[in-house]
């Protein structure tokens, strides 16, 4: 009925702001009030966690992550979704569809998603006299970082992530860990931080980042880097596909990540979905809102909106955006996102014995990860060697992972 | 109106005992003057009555009622603090009322009141500063104001008229006799001046370390002081005291004789002391003078009246006037 | 004063509030911290809702106290609080005397030394560590990069050049790394709250006895003299105050340590409290309780040394 | 009153411009923050526009089209009057009890009720949220009043308990002479006496409870949400936000430091009584 | 060492002139009593040379400098506060030893002069006190022991003695003089006990709102005061003044006569004054009689040396004695 609100907690970033606008029109033409709560994404997890820890009620629409929503719907937190044929569902980039679902059912649709790839300033690279190839070999990225690092002219060769947080330097590390061939868990789901894998991964990673990147790279992540990136600091990135839509310099050009041999997990695979919490008293109505603004007809409204446009559409989400000509020429960068989304590899493997690229979907890994991640940027800053590091990280995950009964 | 009673009242500050074990009666309307050395618990012993130190043990009575658990707003007593105490933030004006404007009294009466009360203290022109503005004697009168403009069941007054210059301060004595003998309320009176001690009470208390020395009437005090601290205490200069051979001669251990009793006579004799003229201090009514050598005692105090004129280094004759030769025993008591 | 009971009466309200809000959470936080209880175990179901049957005894404790953060986490706690303390005090004590006698603008000037105290921990820090700390973009970086460039420039200059030459370049501080990280939180938090220190101290000034320090100057006391014998006394209870307050906002620092490196190199108890809190409830809670162990100790401790100025 | 001592000219010159510039120093973090917030977000970053730049409103703009600025600032304001004026009146007498009848147990007492503030919110955070839902009091302003009144609850009373001990007993001990009750000791001795001190402990609180940004965040959704709040969801937006997350802050801070400024003539007045022999 | 010379000093608090342009001179070891009546200037006088109250116009010099502008702590002065100011967090002991330590004078001389001043001033027993716990006497000794432990060049004194006991009175006013004799220091002294200025003084300054009505020896004012004010000032208790009929034949406005001047007689006679006694004041070594009813004056005041035997009601004859008789023209000065 007209009387119906919805709650909806949101990760602040652009695509979610936006919506708030785009979402006007939902409220005219259904009656639908629309509360938003938007909240930094450690915040958010925490509140939401909490919510639904403690029976829910508090948000009718939740934003979760690839990491979650397979674990949550596992646990009942979250309603499974199912939506009408107009959805759909096939139109889903399957990557996401699965990194979302678990036993093969959905339970968060996405509202955006994302891999990651590099991300150069070819002026400099052509000036130097380099070239980035697709799948580079990591030999050749940290070439290309010597040739363009000019530091007292404020460039520097690279520019990775390195403030501490299973999001934010291990979503980068993992992914050279990946290609090195290393893993977080083996098959008995016990850390396998101390194998040559990871220290050997992790010995590039600290000599690339701390002889090419900029001074303070341990505090950097997505944000940061990209401050510094738009101010001509960085001559190459590897991060979020979604960051090209935010590049303001001119010359860039895309590559897909590089690999150091393994065939997958060299790039990652993430997306912010939406999700109803269980036993949210408007479960019907918070249905129809995500099927709303995770749908072909949400794309076409963001980008025929007078203040948005194609450039600000929600992408990685479906294969029929990337068809759409009008998208195709405001976004760049749509080919590169395609086809390092579409080349993710979130499934276990052999190799990594459990679901997701930059993660572990298992609920003990945020713990995992942030406690590894701050040893990995203490190895990067130096305050520690790599193999201490390594061997302290090791420790750490074995203990909490004992503790969870594993 | 308000009698007042301590039974067997101590006060022990930590570990210092300072009022040993101590019975009082003040009778209603009483004028009572609690003299002593500085130190000796006179402040303290007021200090209890009003309830603003708690006994450590023994009982207060006010009327025959038992107030030592009682707080002291409800006792209904009215006090002058050593350290005047007044309120900081408030005028004169506003100082002198407070305590009516607590009773509840009709503005017409507060300011009637305080208008008597600011004539009689020449508060008039101050009425509307704050205490920090006043000058010592000021603050003084502003603290007996607020005392006086009450209507409670005794006055305690701790040294009210200390910083007070002499012609106010007979004024005030003067003042707060009348105020006495019309409104016949008890009042405690602390002082260290004779003249107001001997002038004002109907009953003295002399206090020495806690301890009642003795109780009475000022002349009693002066006439018959009951033993050495007393005879030393009342009067001023002090009560020369005399050991040895003059002192055994008339049966005691010591016999005292105070300088208004001793006469200055021209030349030496039977019973005439004779000594060395030291300080002379001259008031003008009177003159002190401090003799040395007189093989008695190392100085004695000699008052003659008006300015006698003899200088430092003179020689001295002096004849005590035996009746008033007071004679102690060993233990300091006087002998009848 | 005979009459104790309206006294005692008058510290009731308080007692009772305090009292609910305090053993209310604690009592839930004991029990957690004896019980197995996480969120969300897709191995150990059976552990996700609290309950007696988790009984766990002093595990919880045992892993706490083994995790490889716990000791530096109160070392940390520690070592944060002092410094802090230390330099608040210290600047808030000579500001203070600084702005406590009249100049002109005084008014203005005791204005923005007070407004740090009213911004945000959170903008603090994030103003802080982005736009002043940043070695790249905020203003150390700049700073550093103009000196650089003048240096550069004096390089080539006659004469002086030479001895520029000799000078090597400024390398900014990263103020996010585990060996700095705790700097920052402590610049930060000294700036905070060096206002809160200034402003206790300068109404305590203000009612510092004229008649005492005309004393002092007549016996012969010297500008320092003074102050050290009759000021500093004067504050010592607010002193007190500042500290014990300051102790235990400061043991409770959050937001500051997860903006500038989420923890690494100045994890302090509570941060440690919430990484566990994200899924492990019986370890954030036993770790609550050290945390209120270490937050007592510290209060006797200062309360040793402050309590009796508190009382005179 | 009297000069104490009198300082040289050169002294006094000296001394106003070294508070000036300690002044300018300790602003300079806010002024930067405020100069920040009109520019944008890429100018933000530009070493050449460090000063000199075109002042735009965009972010203020933004930030009240995209997020319901009055409705956080109007919580931050009701939650935190109410709850300053209740911990104040819980305050007042406890600690007037406690600074003119000290008993035995006072400081224990004192001590404890410090102690209360040492519970690590983050380890309470689940009990809490589940009693608080429970008792259908969750995201409501009754619970951020009474939450923020019951936290700061100690820190009043330390702060009140140190003012009233600098009121010289005597003149409360004269009040008593004077036949107050205890209630008209209080109104007509002790306020007056520490107004001051009282007025600072307020302001102190007030700011306390604005700041506060654990519970305000945790325990409201959207009906109690305060600018903590707002905080919390721009502090880390994504891309370039120095401008966007100036705005905010400033829009955040603001307030209270207006409140601030027009205080501080009432908090440093405070206690400049000396005590009249 | 240090005279003491003030030109045409003036002070006001914002619009209240305190002090009219006043000049005055202290020679070097000399001991000045300020008297006058409460709130006529005397502390602020002492606050002015001691340099803790600007000026509002004039100068100050101290042993012929111009110290004006100079700082209270270079003017070398030590000073006895009449609200004392002792350092409240301090004990007896470093309160005493302040300003030595200030001074930088070594320990042990600094214990040696502790103990001195402990001793003289009975203070041995509360070394170890603070403030707070000491009585009203008690604390005001604290400050003369701080203030005396030094060698200034000069002592200002804020009626030190106020809240002591006659006896510790008497015994710290010897002691002062006789420090004064020792030492030689410049001491300006404010007291309301006359006996203490007559005593003490080299020379006495009256002040009455501010202007001096009178400087000179003790004996000199008390014999020749130079008009009514100082006449009723100096001098307890105060002269009678007479107007009308007697002072007519006197060829004066007024004359005046103290009470220790006239005599009680037997009869009425020639040049007997006649009266009815009202309150009599018992001293034990005095009497004062109030007499109404002369129709001389409102009240006239007699001392009687001794206690003498007349009570209210009864009727009383008085002799003046012409030669201590004072005449006062209409301008209320004195007719030589
Ligand atoms: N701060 C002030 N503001 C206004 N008037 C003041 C101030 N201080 C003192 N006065 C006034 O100046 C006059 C002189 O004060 P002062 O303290 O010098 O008197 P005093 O002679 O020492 O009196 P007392 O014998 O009572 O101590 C008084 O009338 C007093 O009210
Ligand atoms: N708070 C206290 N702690 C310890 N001793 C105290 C305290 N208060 C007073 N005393 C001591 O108790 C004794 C009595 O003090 P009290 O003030 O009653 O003396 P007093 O007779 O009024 O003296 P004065 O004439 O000097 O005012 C003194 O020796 C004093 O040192
Ligand atoms: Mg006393
Ligand atoms: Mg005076």
């Amino acid at each position: 009925d007209g009387h119906t609100e919805l709650t909806i907690a949101i990760v602040n970033n652009g695509h979610m702001i936006n919506m708030q606008t785009v979402a006007e029109a939902y409220t005219e033409e259904t009656g639908v009030a629309l509360n938003w709560v938007a909240l930094e994404e450690g915040v958010l997890r925490e509140q939401v966690t909490s919510d639904t820890a403690t029976g829910g009620g508090q948000y009718d629409i939740i934003n979760i992550g690839m990491q979650e929503a397979p674990i949550w719907g596992q646990a009942g937190w979250i309603e499974a979704l199912e939506f009408g044929a107009d959805y759909d569902v096939d139109d889903m980039l399957p990557a996401i569809r699965n990194g979302l679902s678990a036993d093969g059912t959905l339970y968060a649709a996405p509202f955006y998603g994302e891999s990651s790839m590099v991300m150069y300033r070819k002026d400099l690279t052509d000036a130097a006299g380099v070239t980035i190839a697709d799948n580079d070999s990591w030999d050749n990225i940290r070439a290309a970082a010597e040739a363009i690092h000019d530091p007292d002219n404020g460039v520097y060769g690279v520019c990775l992530r390195g403030k501490p947080g299973w999001g934010d330097n291990m979503a980068f590390i993992t992914t050279v860990v990946n290609s090195f061939g290393g893993a977080w868990f083996d098959a008995d789901l016990k850390p396998t931080l101390d194998s040559d894998e990871w220290n050997a991964a992790i010995n590039f990673y600290v000599d690339l980042l701390g002889t090419y990147g900029p001074p303070g790279s341990e505090g950097n992540s997505f944000n940061e880097i990209l401050a510094l990136y738009n101010e001509g600091k960085c001559g190459m990135w590897i991060d979020a596909t979604i960051a090209a839509s935010f590049l303001e310099v001119d010359g860039v050009a895309y590559a897909q990540s590089p690999n150091a041999g393994n065939p997958v997990g060299a790039n990652w695979l993430w997306a912010w979905a939406m999700a109803i919490p269980a036993g949210s008293p408007n479960a019907e109505a918070a249905a129809d809102f995500i099927e709303w603004a995770t749908s072909k007809e949400y794309i076409q409204a963001v980008g025929n909106h007078p203040e948005f446009g194609w450039g600000s559409v929600p992408t990685g989400t479906r294969t029929s955006t990337y068809a759409i000509p009008e998208f195709q020429e405001a976004a760049a960068f749509a080919d590169a996102e395609l086809a390092a989304i579409e080349s993710a590899a979130p499934e276990a493997t052999d190799l990594k014995p459990y679901v997701g690229v930059q993660f572990a979907a298992i609920p003990e890994f945020p713990e995992v990860g942030s406690a590894v991640a701050q040893e990995m940027a203490a190895a990067l800053s130096g305050a520690k060697s790599v193999e201490d590091a390594l061997a302290d990280a090791q420790a750490a995950a074995e203990a909490i992972m004992t503790e969870a009964g594993y | 109106m308000g009698s007042i009673v301590l039974e067997q009242v101590t006060k022990s500050f930590g570990e210092t005992q300072v009022i040993p074990p101590l019975d009082l009666t003040i009778e209603d309307g009483e004028f009572a003057v609690f003299v002593g050395p500085s130190g000796c618990g006179k402040s303290t012993l007021l200090r209890l009555i009003a309830g603003l130190e708690d006994t450590t043990s023994g009982r207060v009575l006010i009327d025959g009622a038992d107030m030592t658990e009682v707080s002291p707003s409800k006792r209904g007593l009215s006090m002058v603090f050593q350290t005047y105490a007044l309120y900081p933030h408030m005028t004169v004006r506003k100082n002198i009322a407070f305590p009516m404007r607590m009773a509840g009294m009709s503005e017409a009466e507060q300011e009637k009141r305080i208008m008597a009360a600011a004539e009689s203290l020449n508060l008039t022109d101050y009425l509307d500063r704050k205490p920090g503005q006043l000058s010592g004697g000021q603050r003084q009168r502003v603290a007996i104001g607020r005392a006086i403009v009450r209507d409670p069941s005794a006055f305690l007054f701790d040294e009210p008229l200390s910083n007070l210059d002499a012609a106010l301060r007979v004024g005030m004595r003067i003042e707060i006799t009348e105020m006495h003998a019309r409104m016949k309320t008890t009042m405690i009176y602390v002082t260290h001046d004779q003249v107001e001690a001997m002038t004002m009470a109907d009953k003295i208390v002399v206090l020495q370390a806690g301890v009642i020395e003795q109780v009475g009437s000022p002349l009693d005090l002066y006439h018959t002081p009951r033993n050495l601290f007393v005879a030393g205490f009342i009067g001023s200069p002090k009560m020369n005291f005399i050991e040895g051979p003059e002192a055994d001669q008339r049966g005691a251990t010591t016999v005292g004789i105070r300088p208004e009793h001793i006469d200055v006579v021209e030349g030496p004799g039977e019973g005439i002391w004779s000594g060395t003229v030291g300080v002379a201090e001259h008031l003008g009514s009177d003159t002190f003078f401090h003799i040395h050598e007189t093989g008695l005692a190392e100085t004695m105090t000699v008052r003659a009246v008006g300015n006698v004129a003899l200088r430092h280094g003179d020689a001295i004759h002096l004849r005590p006037r035996e009746a008033e030769m007071h004679r102690f025993d060993a233990e300091g008591l006087r002998m009848s | 004063m005979s009459n104790r009971r309206l006294p005692r009466l008058l510290q009731t309200p308080a007692v009772i509030l305090l009292l609910i809000w305090m053993l209310v959470p604690l009592s839930m936080t004991l029990y957690f911290s004896f019980i197995r209880y996480v969120l969300n175990s897709l191995s150990r179901p059976e552990w996700t809702s609290p309950s007696l049957s988790n009984w766990r005894g002093f595990g919880n404790y045992n892993f706490v106290l083994n995790n490889k953060d716990f000791l530096l986490a109160i070392q940390n706690s520690l070592v944060i609080v002092c410094s802090i303390l230390f330099l608040t005090v210290i600047f808030g004590i000579l500001i203070a005397v600084l702005i406590n006698k009249a100049f002109p603008g005084r008014g203005i000037v005791r204005v923005l030394l007070i407004s740090p105290f009213f911004v945000m921990p959170a903008v603090n820090a994030v103003l802080w560590i982005n736009m002043i700390l940043d070695p790249v973009l905020g203003l150390q970086g700049i700073a550093v990069e103009s000196i650089n460039d003048v240096i550069d420039g004096l390089r080539t200059a006659p004469v002086v050049g030479g001895f520029f030459n000799l000078w090597p370049q400024i390398e900014p501080i990263s103020f996010r790394a585990t060996q700095t990280s705790a700097i920052a939180v402590i610049i930060m938090v000294t700036w905070q709250w060096t206002p809160f220190a200034v402003l206790i101290f300068m109404t305590s000034l203000q009612s510092e006895d004229q008649q005492q320090k005309e004393a002092a100057i007549l016996d012969g006391a010297s500008t320092w003299s003074m102050f050290r014998f009759l000021t500093l006394p004067h504050l010592g209870r607010p002193i007190a105050i500042v500290v014990m307050i300051q102790a235990i906002f400061h043991l409770s620092l959050y937001a500051e340590i997860e903006i500038v490196s989420r923890g690494n190199g100045n994890k302090n108890l509570p941060y440690l409290i919430g990484e566990f809190a994200n899924n492990n409830i019986g370890a954030a809670s036993a770790t609550g309780i050290f945390a209120v162990i270490l937050a007592n100790i510290v209060a006797i401790f200062l309360l040793r040394m402050v309590g009796k100025t508190l009382m005179e | 009153m009297a000069i104490v001592a009198q300082s040289t000219r050169r002294g006094r010159i000296s001394r106003a411009t070294f508070a000036w510039i300690v002044g300018l120093l300790f602003f300079f973090p806010i002024f930067w923050m405020v100069l920040t917030s009109f520019k944008t977000d890429a100018d933000a970053v530009k070493p050449e526009h460090l000063f000199f730049f075109t002042p735009t409103l965009e972010n203020y703009l933004n930030m009240t089209e995209n997020y319901d600025y009055w409705r956080f600032a109007q919580n931050s304001i009701i939650t935190a009057v109410f709850a300053t004026i209740f911990a104040l009146a819980v305050g007042i007498p406890c600690a007037y009890a406690m600074a003119f009848n000290p008993a035995r147990g006072t400081k224990d007492i004192l001590m404890w009720m410090l102690s209360t503030k040492m519970l690590p919110a983050a380890a309470v955070l689940y009990p809490m949220t589940f009693l608080t839902k429970s008792l259908g009091l969750f995201d409501t302003k009754f619970l951020i009043i009474v939450v923020l009144m019951l936290i700061n609850l100690p820190i009043v009373i330390w702060m009140l308990f140190t003012y009233f001990k600098e009121i010289p007993k005597e003149i409360i001990e004269a009040g008593q002479m004077d036949g107050v009750n205890t209630w008209g000791e209080v109104r007509e001795i002790l306020i007056p006496l520490a107004w001051g001190g009282i007025v600072s402990t307020a302001l102190l609180c007030f700011i306390f409870c604005w700041n506060e940004a654990y519970w305000t965040v945790r325990l409201t959704t959207t009906d109690a949400a305060t600018l903590s709040k707002l905080i919390e969801g721009n502090r880390a937006p994504e891309g370039l936000f120095f401008g966007r997350l100036s705005a905010v802050s400033t829009a955040a801070v603001g307030p209270i430091v207006v409140l601030g400024w027009f205080c501080q003539k009432q908090l440093v007045q405070g206690l400049t009584f000396g005590a009249v022999k």
